[in-house]
């Protein structure tokens, strides 16, 4: 789809680096994410104009503004059906969606999950910082039950959804999870999406300093992530811990962290599979602190004809050059009759 | 029919064998012939008569013998109603003339009840004196009760002021198919064909169009070909047989200009124009949708032409589909979407997306009875102002009204040209009975349609200025991602005059409020001066939009020909309005504004020009009557 | 919740039939449907005029105007949220939920998500019958991939979503699916979703014999079923087939059918249990005729607080006695001053 | 201090800890002391400089010291922007008087800017000669540029036309707070109080509501009771000591009504009048809504009121919310949502549905500027005719307006009581300069507040019809799920009249349509007559709506002192209008219609009254000015 034959200089990070002021908090997790998209995109063999960010509304979504190349800051809720859009109008380019936990699973809920099962060629990025950020701190679908918030003085009374349980459960064929902190795991799960035939959908904790400040502290810390945090990666067992000395298996339908003695391999780990079909994926991601460790990294990676491509293969989507003959083709078809002379 | 012939060529060469059974139909010397100019019918029977499709047939057949037709399908409301009762009818009528006609006629002459439902619900629209031909054998005891009959209506002197011709149709077709190896329920299924070939004889249409449509229809199975042209051929000759019609009707071709016609339907003649429009762009036509009566087969149509360069995206529901238009306009495409009611109400958002973002777009609503669900299957002019006023802030976009079935096909290309020139979202207003409605249409010559101008500038040396306008336009340039040094940024913030950058200020955002004010108003150059019907002054003027036009064209002349001094204005252009609009309107004492609604054209009307125009208003989920506009007029002058 | 003190007579199915007209085509899986939950509801020992049905739009829709007791026939994909607004309003009610799976799924999909992660106490029965009925036939999101229909004659590009699954992932306390001519069970479902504190789902494969005739006639047909469905019973083996003859068991993190020796009990088969937290429910709900039997029954129920128990925790809900009290406490409360003399 | 303590006893003493610090600063001989009618003063910093809160504090002591006060919070877009930059500057204006204001005045006489960003935003407003009081620590280098500013405007002649009073107040603030133990960065987080303490004296305001609110505030933190205690001291005393304001000013208290006050913004007010009315009409409140700038307040305010009867659920989104509402009026509970502009246009399917179902509930709209996501913290009042038309077919609802902060109390009330009334959805327009602005609240007397009449049948002996009407009203019966014998069906299908069925017939839906329309109509029945501020004819009658009502009365009553012919009508109710408007509207020569948006009563009084209106239309994202309004009508009189 992506044309990468033009004889350019490949672009740097510099170039993709618009000349926006950067409107959000000192310190907000949202710079470190811009910063690895940056690094990411230049490096994919895909010209700088090729590249459109469409986001919502949040402040995530102030996002396009940053990128030095195309960008759409929608409304509130819509941008995978703009992103949709535009991608059946312009099959050529490479679609970004930037969203929030309450833009792409309150008011976007369902935009996210047809988007996903349409296995449209776009990539979506969630910023969960469990919170309402740009409209100064109400809950949002992932904050925790029982949170007090402005809209929530008493705790909320909601059960939080689970973004990579709906967006496996919608039929998504790239899932991921990545810390905006934990960089350089970041930029790989984004390049990984990036290079996704079909949609991908990366879930990103991503800490609000100010509203919601620390919420992923408990397992991301640096001096406890280690414990607390494990890196799925393909074909190896789900380890974790000092050395790989802790790891998950499956007993009796369920998951279960196990310890190793001192040098040796835990035993029997679940081997990680992104192109399983099972669903080890869900009950993975599923894990949390302090019950378990965090998984992070590719949940699933299934290849699938993509929207796109299986309306290419429904006919030719280029108009045939003749407009006269091709207007004839589509008036004159079907019955018609003759008064007087033609 | 030979004389005709010379006129009228049809494409394919009727089929042997249905000459040879028209011929021997025609052994017996026909009933005397009577002239008319115009006629009305209708059919009328359950859901599951077939109604629509015999309405159909006699329609394309009327329209290819070379009359001028105009129709008014009546199906009934979404859910299927059980069998024989009321909500269950289904009806269709027909207008066929000689002469130029506009609507599907008041009333009908003919009334085809299939059963008792069909009668109760169609006969208070029977001319007096008309004709119904009943059914008998559906009007058993149950089905009378179905339809609320006390008494049989056949008995008890409810028809008295009518012509009955009562037929056993369903014992009459059982008959003629004995030969034929179907079970009787599935032969059943044929008696509107029966039905179809009694009127073909009534009104001397040729049979082959519809046994060509047979054979085509079912093509494949020979017993099904078989049984239903037995079925009309059935019909037809009982009509010459038996002697129930003393005489028959022949309505001769109409004066209609030369050309190749082909009939059409209001959401057929928009499909095509999308089409059409692609092509003249020489671009990908993008249909997003969410299914909604009236308005769905627009997305059926748009969605087998593929292979013309459309795509259709069948969205999960209709903020989705505007969505996907908004961003497929952004991407260069031919975006439009189309929707009833409810869903433009949805829609309001992200169409404001498109005013902000200044992004081309086609919004098609197909107006059907509100408010909320409403009457889905009615016909209403209802949504007019929220077409113009539904979003939040100061939200222009141009308004465009289709006004009859095949107008669909001019009032798109128009559409996406104004959209495409001022880079604007269009909305067009059409409604349930010009989409289902259908009238023969004259092909317009290829040649004569002109290509849609795209621009999209290429990167050059200089900054890109995405809000740097056309001085006659007042249009921003539409610069599609993937060129090369033009890479900019939009979104529904307030953009900053020339940059488009995001700015909170006071006197910028007056300024963009008051620029995209102006660039709305500047559409209005480029419509042609507005026709007036009759005099240029005078005692009353009637102006009216949309669905509307048929029906008051048609009361306009037949007052203006009681030499009364009345003339019409119908508005394709509702928003903005024409610049000449306002001089027009001053040149006639009275002005008379019929609407299918509460009166919302009135209401623009009055504010814009202050003039007490006075409002002709009808909310019964169906058109107006010719009559009913025509008597208000003859009130008034 | 529901108050079950009053003494009347013991309402009867009749007592449900409302005067109206049903409306759907002769031989619609609806019919059968609305009989089961005729009888049902009176069994429940809840007052006739306790009941409310509330509907989206749709053939199914129509259902409330069949109930002789409240309903609500509602707009497209919004009936979840007005059956929260009166069950927040007027707890002692039960409420129900009639959809399609457009209704439920393509317009309506984050509204039924959200009503269902909350745990609101309403029952929301979803008729499956894979198309779009009233709109007379487009595909919809559970159709199959490749379908052909009025808005895709070549044939539709879109993945189905998998009702089941979204419930599951969306955190629903209790899921179930049952089918629209297996009466006996269908009611039988029906009562658990009834007797569920908590929000309840069932999907209901519905026969649309005008525009999808015979969608599931592959696995329910009667004589093919029991080879080719599965019931899922609590706490006993997932076995099918003449006399249990199969079963279904777990290797390797997947499903396999398993067949037993004549008059054996097939291996190893999984312990069905409703009460579980794994995701072995997942693995289940998605078994796909032929690969596997469909299964039926109760996938997940689970007990958690209702949205409305969360909601009383949080504070009397009554309105204080005395109203010009209530009205001092509410003006006089906070900085205040007087000016002259009070 | 001690001459006003007859007029105005304070809810709690003063702690004696605060007056000793009151008397200790007091020692000094206070500089000489001028009396000031009204004074208008603005506060401008980095969003991070506690702006808000300054202002607040200073408005509610003007309060509290028996000023009439009016309030301009004007905080930044959206996102926080970067320290020091332009989008991130936070400003508070407040209007304090000792006669009846009604506006937050149009040009502030002093500026406090806490850096260049501060100043170069809000310069343009200062009055000419005005005081700029700036925080010289701010004017770095890099704070410049920030600001745009290419030389430093403290030395290159900008400030040339004002009183400079240049401060480095962070440098000074930090002096005083050596003796408490507090990092530099946290003891600068004061120096906003060190700039209030220095207003304080120079318009000579008691300390001690702040100070109090500041023991309440860090309740637990003695240290940072402490460091902004004496922050405000110590600006209080540099004022004093320094001799650098060679006068302070007096603003006496205003002649207000006697009785308890309370400060209240505009979605304060809307807040209590929810709670309210469910106390009045002993029932339980639900408000259902999705968050949005600027209504999310209302949300927040009313969550805590669980304890008097209020439900509040925080939605997926605006349709949900809806949705919910129409669930909750369904099932018999008093039930509201609020929103903003685009979460209006998203409700419009839902309240439509409402419109059909003939239920009450009230919807909130806090209006900001548009279109599209537009500018969402400032005010506009673009959504009028949104409001009035944006919804399919023929569907009328009730529109009322806030006219100040505090009439949200009453508007909401009457929204309720009409909607309970009609059985009709109320749609109340707000704005973001009513929701954010405040005003001193005369607390109703309780037992003036009347119940609001819930009226629910019950089930009896003979056929429920939910689609019969009261005579007066319109209204249909509220039956609510849970009542025997009431069992009924309703929906968004057209209904028969009467039995409430579904109903397709075309004399019903005309004879519905025609019935809601009436209903609407008979609201107007229930209106006080239309009051007419000055004379009741004349040359111009100034005709306003919503939050305008301060800037336009303050306006006439200037131009009507300067002799002129001039009436003001401000409207609450913007649909239906009020039966005697015409009659009024006809008693003047000329009518104007100023509103921040562009003519929409005027586009709805024109078409109504066909009279040919004038408007004085703004479109900045803030209110008018005063003189605005003023210098048009003597254009016209
Ligand atoms: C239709 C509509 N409803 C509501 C809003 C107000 N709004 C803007 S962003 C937002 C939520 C932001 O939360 P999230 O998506 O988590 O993004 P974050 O700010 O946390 O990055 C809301 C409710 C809006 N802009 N439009
Ligand atoms: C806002 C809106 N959009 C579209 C429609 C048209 N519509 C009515 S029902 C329906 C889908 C019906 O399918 P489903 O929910 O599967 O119900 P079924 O008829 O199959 O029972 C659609 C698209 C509508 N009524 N309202
Ligand atoms: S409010 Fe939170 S999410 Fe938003 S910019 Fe600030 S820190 Fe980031
Ligand atoms: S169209 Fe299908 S779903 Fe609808 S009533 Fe008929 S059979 Fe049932
Ligand atoms: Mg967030
Ligand atoms: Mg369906």
């Amino acid at each position: 789809m992506i044309d990468r034959s033009k004889n350019r200089a490949t672009p740097t990070r510099k170039d993709f680096q618009s000349n926006q002021e950067v409107r959000w908090c000192p310190a907000c997790g949202d710079y470190s994410i811009l910063s690895q998209v940056q690094k990411i995109v230049p490096t994919l063999g895909i010209e700088k104009e090729k590249f459109v960010f469409v986001s919502g509304i949040g402040c995530s979504s102030r996002f396009p503004y940053y990128m030095n190349t195309y960008g759409f800051h929608t409304i509130h809720g819509r941008a995978p059906t703009i992103a949709t859009g535009l991608k059946v109008a312009n099959p050529d380019l490479s679609v970004w969606v930037i969203t929030g936990d309450g833009d792409a699973l309150s008011i976007g809920g369902n935009h996210l999950i047809h988007a996903l099962r349409r296995n449209m060629d776009i990539k979506i990025l969630l910023f969960n910082n469990r919170i309402y950020g740009l409209t100064k701190g109400q809950y949002s679908p992932t904050s925790e039950q029982g949170k007090k918030t402005k809209s929530t003085p008493a705790g909320s009374p909601d059960y939080p959804v689970h973004p990579v349980s709906l967006a496996l459960a919608a039929e998504a064929t790239f899932v991921a999870r990545a810390i905006d902190t934990d960089t350089k795991h970041l930029a790989g799960v984004i390049e990984r999406a990036a290079r996704h035939r079909g949609s991908a959908f990366i879930e990103i904790f991503q800490n609000c300093n100010i509203f919601n400040d620390g919420a992923f502290d408990e397992f991301k810390a640096r001096d406890v992530r280690d414990e607390r945090v494990v890196r799925l990666e393909q074909g190896k067992p789900v380890r974790f811990g000092k050395e790989g000395g802790r790891g998950i298996r499956l007993r009796n339908c369920t998951l279960e962290a196990v310890s190793s003695g001192p040098g040796e391999e835990p035993p029997d780990c679940i081997v990680h599979d992104e192109k399983s079909r099972s669903f080890i994926a869900y009950m993975l991601a599923r894990m949390e602190y302090p019950e378990f460790p965090v998984a992070i990294g590719v949940f699933r990676d299934l290849e699938k004809p993509t929207y796109g491509e299986l309306l290419d293969e429904q006919g030719d989507f280029r108009i045939a050059g003749d407009t006269a003959e091709a207007l004839r083709s589509l008036l004159h078809t079907g019955e018609t009759w003759v008064v007087g002379n033609e | 029919m030979d004389e005709k012939l010379g006129r009228i060529r049809r494409q394919q060469a009727a089929a042997p064998g249905i000459m040879m059974a028209k011929k021997k139909i025609s052994d017996k010397p026909s009933s005397t012939g009577e002239d008319r100019e115009s006629v009305v019918i209708r059919f009328a029977g359950d859901s599951g008569d077939g109604m629509q499709l015999t309405g159909r047939q006699f329609s394309n057949t009327s329209a290819i013998a070379g009359n001028d037709i105009s129709t008014l399908p009546d199906f009934p409301a979404e859910i299927r109603a059980p069998a024989g009762s009321i909500p269950g009818v289904s009806a269709y009528q027909i207008h066929f003339s000689s002469v130029d006609i506009l609507t599907p006629g008041d009333e009908p002459e003919v009334l085809v009840a299939m059963n008792p439902a069909a009668l109760k619900s169609n006969l208070h629209d029977l001319k007096p004196d008309g004709r119904v031909i009943v059914n008998t054998d559906a009007f058993t005891g149950a089905n009378l009760k179905k339809a609320n009959y006390e008494a049989s209506p056949l008995d008890d002197g409810t028809l008295a002021s009518f012509q009955v011709i009562a037929i056993p149709i369903a014992t009459l077709n059982a008959k003629a198919l004995e030969g034929i190896d179907l079970p009787r329920k599935e032969a059943d299924r044929s008696k509107n064909l029966w039905a179809l070939g009694l009127l073909y004889w009534l009104y001397d249409r040729p049979l082959e169009p519809t046994l060509r449509w047979l054979e085509r229809k079912f093509a494949g199975n020979d017993i099904l070909i078989e049984a239903n042209r037995t079925a009309l051929l059935a019909g037809y000759a009982y009509a010459e047989a038996s002697e129930i019609f003393t005489t028959h009707f022949r309505v001769r071709e109409a004066l209609i200009a030369p050309g190749r016609y082909r009939k059409i339907t209001g959401n057929e003649a928009l499909v095509l124009g999308c089409v059409a429009a692609g092509i003249l762009a020489k671009t990908q036509v993008i249909y997003a949708s969410y299914p909604i009566t009236p308005a769905s087969e627009i997305l059926h149509g748009l969605s087998t032409y593929r292979r013309l360069g459309v795509r259709t995206v069948q969205a999960e529901d209709e903020i989705a589909a505007m969505g996907m238009v908004v961003g497929a306009a952004f991407g260069g495409g031919l975006a439009v979407t189309g929707t009833s009611g409810p869903g433009l109400a949805l829609k309001a958002e992200a169409i404001n997306l498109a005013v902000m973002a200044e992004l081309p777009c086609v919004i098609i609503n197909v107006q059907r009875a509100g408010p909320s669900t409403g009457m889905p299957t009615k016909t209403e002019q209802g949504d007019l102002l929220q077409a113009v006023f539904g979003r939040n802030g100061e939200s222009p976009v141009a308004v465009l009204a289709q006004s009859t079935p095949s107008d669909g096909f001019d009032v798109v290309l128009e559409a996406f040209r104004t959209a495409v020139r001022h880079m604007v979202p269009v909305i067009i207003l059409s409604d349930g009975y010009l989409g289902n409605g259908a009238e023969p249409w004259k092909i317009p010559d290829i040649e004569s349609l002109e290509p849609i101008d795209m621009f999209h500038p290429e990167g050059g040396g200089k900054p890109f200025h995405p809000y740097e306008r056309a001085a006659d336009t007042l249009a921003r340039p539409w610069a599609i991602p993937g060129t090369a040094g033009l890479e900019h940024r939009i979104g529904g913030l307030e953009k900053e005059d020339v940059t488009g950058d995001v700015s909170y200020d006071p006197a910028n955002h007056q300024r963009m409020t008051d620029l995209r004010r102006e660039k709305l108003k500047k559409i209005a150059d480029f419509y042609p001066p507005v026709e007036v019907d009759g005099d240029g002054e005078g005692d009353l003027l009637v102006l009216s939009w949309g669905s509307t036009f048929g029906a008051v064209r048609t009361a306009v002349g037949k007052c203006r020909g009681e030499g009364r001094s009345v003339s019409h204005v119908h508005l394709r252009h509702v928003h903005p309005f024409p610049n000449d609009l306002g001089e027009i309107i001053g040149r006639f004492g009275r002005v008379l504004i019929p609407e299918l609604n509460g009166g919302q054209l009135l209401f623009l009307i009055r504010s814009a020009y202050l003039v007490g125009a006075e409002g002709l208003n009808k909310v019964e989920g169906r058109p107006f009557m010719v009559a009913e506009v025509a008597s208000r007029i003859r009130e008034m002058t």
